[in-house]
């Protein structure tokens, strides 16, 4: 019985409006050449009706604060509603980014800490937090990898390296910075494969992008090697920060040797996703990239904090947002940090990586697949359906779309592309056991329907507000935008 | 828990990582604060920065946000939610996506929006890549961008779109007037140009000649790019009646639909276009379609333009866009409705007048421009700029930006705003301290 | 599939904490003898736990914010944002309240302001914000009564006369005060049987507490007659607010003559209902009671305000709760009031008058029985399913319960009780019109239902997330507090 | 509408209303602002009063509030729900009722708690009221009260009961020790008394001997209505175990639970009791039972005691209660965990016996008792104690609660304290005023 909820302009009605909430009208004075004729298409409804439908539509999502979430890759753990509430507080919400410093302090001495923070868990020498999401950072990295080899005049170098395993923002950020892209293989255990990398180094490599431990769920055993390879070739090592919650405190980027490093606040740093975002891209640069980072940057003189720009880095590579960048994740990050302190952080590895081995270790007890079952699970791992798919006709988003029945919330599917049939499961630090053991339950449940009624499993959800959607006809009968109805 | 796993200690599940990497200690991160101890530091630092009477715009804009907007946003369903991967199980992100596209499209006057961008000076980057995707007879990648465009905006354009080759051109403006001057488009007539960029209302609040901008374009065969402030769109002629047939392309920064300012972000770009341009569009799109039993839903759409299917040859990069931000501007222009919007609009612009009365009528102070304008306004100073931004900081107002660095030509050259949350009485302090500050 | 949610008892494990919510341990210094010997028993559990076990619990209940709530005689209308967004300031919530007054004018501002509102839109002559609900509003006002008459000498006052059809908190305050109750009929038109009231008024009568609109949904057309009587009797007349909503800027309870009234601000006068409360039971008084108000009041010296408390009320019953009632929803109601202005106070009574009258219109069109058919409805009105019950064994209770499974909540049942298997029902002014028509359609089709398949509604509700509760059970096997399991 | 309705204008609707008594305008109540106008006139309001340091407690306590407390409460599906009436539609209010009574349950040690009263005064009185009704072999309605027990507290019972016919007899103190004294119990042995009150920690913040008073009180047939601090409980023997057999009836002031401080109120009462007393106990009460189906859940019940069932005969005219504020309390208890809550405890004993020294180490300011207390202390200053509060209240502290009123016979008597929200700065803070305002 339960209705789906219309959209807001079908609750509309000519004239109705929450209207307590704008000043009374004022004359405007615009010359009659630059108005707009028609009003536009905006719904008027009242208060309560746009409070109970936005509050029912959120009813309709599947979140943290209601499930348990295991996307790999996403780092969906429990974000301190602390970070929320301070982030909030009204002088930080109603602060404008072009007032003067001297009325910023008390939030420019958070940000100019959290600089310091990022360096100390990197190992970097220096850190800008204008990126405002992952895919930002790394633009900004591979960026400031172009400006460091052009200043060296060293302009033949246009490739960046990407082994098969990388995330789809590396190669398109490769692509945006005017790269061209050498992709590598991964070896059957997950590790880069040293002799595809010695075969595409070359005068003209600009740099490597890895993700250590990598979206296979792996930490790369050999990264020692590759870092001389690289270095000696004459390109630089990117290091793609996602996966940071599950080496913080144990390993730093800087000392595995990477020239620089973004790192998505958003994920290891506590900012709750939002349906898609903000995020925070903050960057880490070792010692040859710093006169390169991109502005603006905190800077100190003793006491008082200003921002450093372009007059205190002549080379850098300039702005990459219309201010600073997120500053509310840039606070969220701090309160984060703050609480949890130099001991929390090596918890946030330990757990997460304990949680992810429990899991793996269940769900192959279980009868699973492990896509590198002779590995350590980092905080994420694979396990691959293929099996499934071949025998039982039922694939990875099958399965994923039946644990939204079970009340989980679906691993990453079909990503990293090379393991065929795969979910990429991440259950991060902050899921209990017993939520792991439910959800090792549901997997061995769903196989055991996959065995007696394949079909059953494969036109789940069936207690979702909708059934199974339509990708195809949503792509090909583009409907995208709601028009009012011509009588 | 290690008994399952078959590990003697948690030490032992990172014994891949070589010993000599290994680091047992992060002396640079301070000892944990209990969350009581971390509210009582970072309340006290909000306090130290106190809330002081804002003048600027300057690309943020401060409008009163209606109490359920954040009440709503907030919303652990809404708020820790990820990217609606599993359509099913992220109906509500969906659906406002879907009602925020279609609002966007209605302002803009546009066949179709994306689901935010980062924010307005990254949009503008993005809008410049897709025209040269979408203009495919263009060969030169450049795009023409009038000195009077954001100048921040114009940096961050450059820094993302330099790397695949694209060239930004300026455009000069009339110092008399603030605005572009159309004449100054003459010297490329007939030239390849992908595309000409015009804000409206442009960086000094001046409304530019957009019609005669587009029709330039046009004729010229470049393909319009139009940033723009969406709160003046309910009273301004949207991108799409530009000139004789709209622009192509229509950007801009959504902060002021129910984003607090807060430091400059997360805030929310917003990026539309029309239809046949659809796939060379970044971001997310939320499409409405129909599931198994023939009940209509909504999916991510269009995915096949992004870099989690197509890699290198994506339209973007992007993946984390600004979500959240998108949804608290949905619920804000749901509880102002066009009327509403409109009313926020008219009071801007009657604002802005009253304050650039107040302030003109000093002395050592005039009005750089005549012209019509939104809600900001140049005035030029006897004096320099930066110190007088001081002191009056020291009496509690930021009045405004400095415009001295990059518009050295207009001399001590002041930005000013003032939208609805002013009052007059904000104006009377503003105009007595300025008053105290150059008697000085 | 959809589990019920465990009791939070039962997501603890020993050991586990929200760690980051308390300060480090101090050693305390209590001489053994005063100890605690076993820990009490509470739960231990993470922040996500508990974050997600009262988020899903949220998710089970009817609010509101999501559902269409006509309960009767509860005013269940929408309550601004910004009412709490504003009462929720940090100044206002960390303020003591014995904090010197000269550190609180701002807050007593409001409070001042409040009164004064309050006062004119009741026509009394003085108002007392302390009271902390409707009933503790009538217990003041009797006390006051009983306060008037002892300070006359009029010792052999000890009677309250109270209609059939009053609130249950009416004759229970009436017994805490120690007054004998008298009850009087009602009319079958809804109105107080005028020879009913002759017959008990005498010299022992202390007062009569009406509600008026009252809970029979119509307005008393001979409240002048009344006032009369009880006054020519030496009785006092009180007005019980709960109704005030329907007569907002129409007709003041002063003007039609009565000594004391109280508010019940929650209602009228916007706070959310929380589940069952807070609410505010602010009391207005006329000249005769002013110097019996209860203490404190905010008073004016000039610019300055100050607590009235005994020493400027000598007379005052005293105080009714440890400080000065419910601060906080009484800044709703003043946030409320100042939004809504005089014009929208009588817009609160216009729409939801008009709503109600509305909603009675098509409900008898579609077949249902008004209690009072010949009667305007105030802001609410009756509806008996008493044909219903006879014809078909579906009860008023049966209706309510079937109304959920179509997304309404039900209306009050069986109250008040001189009117078989009845249904008060309130639309309030924050409700569309599309949103009454759906209620109306919803009952047409359980009409129909219970026509076609009366055991299929009488076995309702079957959507939620438990089926019809067993209260006799409940009652006789008494399980009101979780146990630890004895081993 | 009106159509339907068979009227002309909405005004015909109200013509049952005799005309003599209309009105037809609000001459008080002033015009309507907007949303925006409201919220800068309050918030200007707010921001008048600040936020000074805080050192009074006097029944109301400044807790640190873990942060998910309020984002769960002000969740709009508790918040704007009605009182559980529909069982089926409101499983989230009723459960989280019956987990707050178990938890107060547990920490009094009583059998069964109900689900909130308005607040720890009237909680008292409500209490009183009940214990006459329990206690049918006693006739006189005599209830003893120590004069430790808060003053408003006692007058707010005196107020509420004294309908009834309940007489409440103060018990004196020792005032060197600052308890009450249990020797003062010998002139009423034998007599019949319904019942003894016993404040723990006392209004003075020191520990009473409860189990002497309650042993009296079980000796001499009383019953024994226990008042406590429930964050104490965590430290303090509770209730249920006090003298031989624990008391009967135990109620107080839930705020310290994640309930801000607001000017006093909204707070919550709390009450609990022993199972045989169950029917005699005001307020809601939430039952676990089972559905057609066999699936537990929770419903209202003994509602038979209430009036909306019971009208004049009910045990209680309390219908609105507290619902908000116990869910609050509830998250706050599930957040803290036992662990939590007794560091908090013993922050607070740590914290005051470190501000009692800092103070008494002044001249001019003594600690007035010595034995064990909780967290607050009585201080004897040299002069009057309202214009040095004045004072400290200038110099941004809220020094303490003048007792010089309730207590005259103490003499310049201050009431302190600190919770685990107090650091030693504060503390040092408030000393170094001190002394500056005293050195006057
Ligand atoms: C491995 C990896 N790299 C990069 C990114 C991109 O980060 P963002 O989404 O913040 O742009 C992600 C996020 O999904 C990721 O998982
Ligand atoms: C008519 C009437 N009177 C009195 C009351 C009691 O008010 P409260 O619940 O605030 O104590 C109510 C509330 O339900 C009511 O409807």
């Amino acid at each position: 019985m339960k209705a789906i909820e219309p959209l807001i302009f079908e609750l509309s009605r000519s004239g109705r409006a929450a209207t307590a909430q704008y000043p009374p009208a004022s004359v405007a004075v615009i010359p009659e050449q630059f108005q707009r004729r028609a009003r536009p298409v905006l719904p008027e409804v009242s208060e309560l009706q746009a409070v109970r439908h936005y509050t029912r539509l959120s009813q309709m999502n599947f979140s943290i604060d209601t499930q348990f979430y295991p996307l790999g890759s996403c780092t969906m753990k429990y974000n301190p509603k602390v970070c929320n509430s301070l982030a909030m507080l009204p002088e930080f919400l109603g602060r404008h980014p072009l007032a003067p410093v001297s009325t910023g302090q008390g939030f420019m001495a958070c940000m100019f800490e959290l600089q310091e923070m990022l360096k100390a868990v990197t190992g970097m020498a220096g850190v800008s937090l204008t990126p405002m999401a992952g895919a930002q950072g790394e633009f900004t990295g591979v960026a400031m990898i172009r400006a460091y080899h052009r200043a060296r005049g060293d302009l033949a170098r246009n490739e960046i390296i990407v082994p098969d395993a990388a995330h789809g923002t590396n190669p398109a950020t490769a692509t945006m910075c005017g790269m061209k892209i050498r992709e590598i293989a991964s070896l059957p255990d997950g590790d880069v494969d040293l002799a595809a990398l010695d075969a595409v180094l070359s005068p003209a490599t600009a740099g490597i992008m890895l993700t250590n431990p990598c979206t296979l769920g792996v930490f790369e055993r050999r990264i020692v090697e590759i870092e001389r390879r690289v270095h000696a070739a004459g390109g630089l090592l990117y290091y793609d920060g996602a996966n940071l919650n599950a080496i913080l405190g144990k390993v730093l980027p800087g000392v595995m040797g990477f020239d620089v490093i973004h790192m998505n606040l958003h994920k290891t740093f506590s900012t709750p996703h939002g349906g898609g975002g903000p995020g925070s891209g903050a960057v880490g640069v070792g010692k040859r990239l710093l006169p390169y980072m991109p502005v603006p940057v905190v800077g100190r003189d003793g006491e008082h904090y200003r921002w450093l720009d372009e007059r205190d880095l002549p080379q850098s590579i300039g702005r990459l947002s219309g201010f600073m960048g997120n500053a509310g994740v840039l606070l969220r990050a701090y309160v984060y940090m703050r609480i949890l302190g130099a001991e929390g952080m090596e918890r946030v590895a330990e757990f997460s990586t304990l949680n992810a081995n429990y899991l793996m270790a269940r769900l192959r007890e279980a009868g699973f697949d492990a896509a590198y079952p002779d590995r350590r699970a980092s905080h994420e791992f694979i396990i691959t359906l293929r099996r499934q798919a071949h025998e039982l006709g039922v694939t990875a988003m099958d399965f994923a779309k039946r644990l939204l029945d079970y009340g989980y919330h679906a691993p990453t599917t079909y990503f990293p592309l090379l393991v065929p049939e795969c979910l990429l499961i991440e259950p991060t630090e902050t899921e209990t056991r017993e939520e792991l053991d439910g959800f090792a339950d549901a997997m061995a449940a769903i196989q055991r329907e996959a065995v007696a009624d394949a079909a059953m499993v494969k036109a789940a959800p069936y207690t979702l507000p909708v059934r199974r959607l339509d990708d195809v006809r949503a792509a090909k009968q583009l409907d995208v935008a709601w028009k009012p109805a011509r009588d | 828990m290690l008994d399952r796993i078959g590990a003697a200690s948690i030490d032992e599940l990172f014994d891949e990582i070589p010993k000599a990497l290994r680091v047992d200690s992060l002396p640079g991160v301070p000892v944990a604060l209990s969350e009581m101890e971390v509210a009582r530091l970072v309340a006290a630092r909000a306090a130290t920065d106190g809330r002081p009477l804002n003048f600027i715009g300057a690309g943020a804009y401060e409008h009163h946000i209606p109490a359920p907007v954040w009440a709503l946003t907030t919303r652990g369903e809404i708020y820790s939610a990820y990217t609606p991967y599993q359509a099913e199980a992220s109906q509500g992100t969906l659906q406002i996506m879907y009602e925020f596209q279609s609002m966007i499209a209605g302002l803009t006057a546009m066949d179709v929006s994306n689901a935010s961008l980062y924010d307005g000076a990254s949009a503008l980057a993005e809008a410049c890549l897709m025209a040269v995707r979408a203009h495919r007879r263009s060969k030169s990648a450049r795009i023409l961008v009038p000195t009077t465009v954001n100048p921040t905006w114009r940096n961050v354009a450059r820094v993302i779109t330099e790397g695949q080759g694209l060239v930004l051109e300026e455009l000069p403006y009339c110092t008399e007037q603030g605005t572009t001057i159309p004449q100054a488009l003459a010297r490329y007539d007939g030239q390849d140009i992908t595309a000409l960029v015009i804000q409206q209302p442009n960086f000094f609040g001046q409304l530019e000649d957009v019609d005669a901008l587009s029709r330039w374009a046009r004729a010229n065969g470049a393909l319009i790019i139009a940033a723009v402030n969406p709160v003046a769109l309910a009273l301004l002629a949207p991108p799409g009646e530009w000139g004789d047939d709209g622009a192509d392309i229509a950007c801009g920064e959504a902060q002021p639909f129910g984003v607090p300012l807060s430091s400059g972000g997360p805030y929310v770009g917003f990026m539309a276009t029309r239809m046949p341009h659809v796939r060379q569009m970044p971001g997310r799109i939320a499409g409405r379609t129909v599931d198994l039993d023939g009940k209509p839903g909504f999916t991510l759409t269009l995915q096949a333009r992004e870099q989690h299917i197509r890699r290198g040859k994506a339209t973007s990069n992007i993946c984390t866009n600004q979500g959240l931000l998108m949804t608290a501007a949905t619920i804000y222009l749901s509880l102002l409705g066009p009327v509403g919007l409109e009313r926020v609009a008219s009071a801007c612009v009657a604002r802005t007048c009253e304050l650039v009365s107040a302030l003109s009528g000093l002395r050592g102070v005039r009005a750089a421009f005549a012209g019509p304008r939104f809600h900001e306004a140049v005035l030029l100073l006897d004096r320099p700029v930066a110190p007088v931004l001081e002191s009056l900081a020291a009496g509690g107002i930021i009045g405004g930006h400095d415009l001295s660095r990059d518009y050295p030509e207009l001399g001590h050259a002041l930005l000013v705003c003032a939208t609805e949350t002013r009052t007059s009485e904000d104006i009377g302090a503003y105009a007595q301290t300025l008053d105290r500050v150059l008697g000085r």
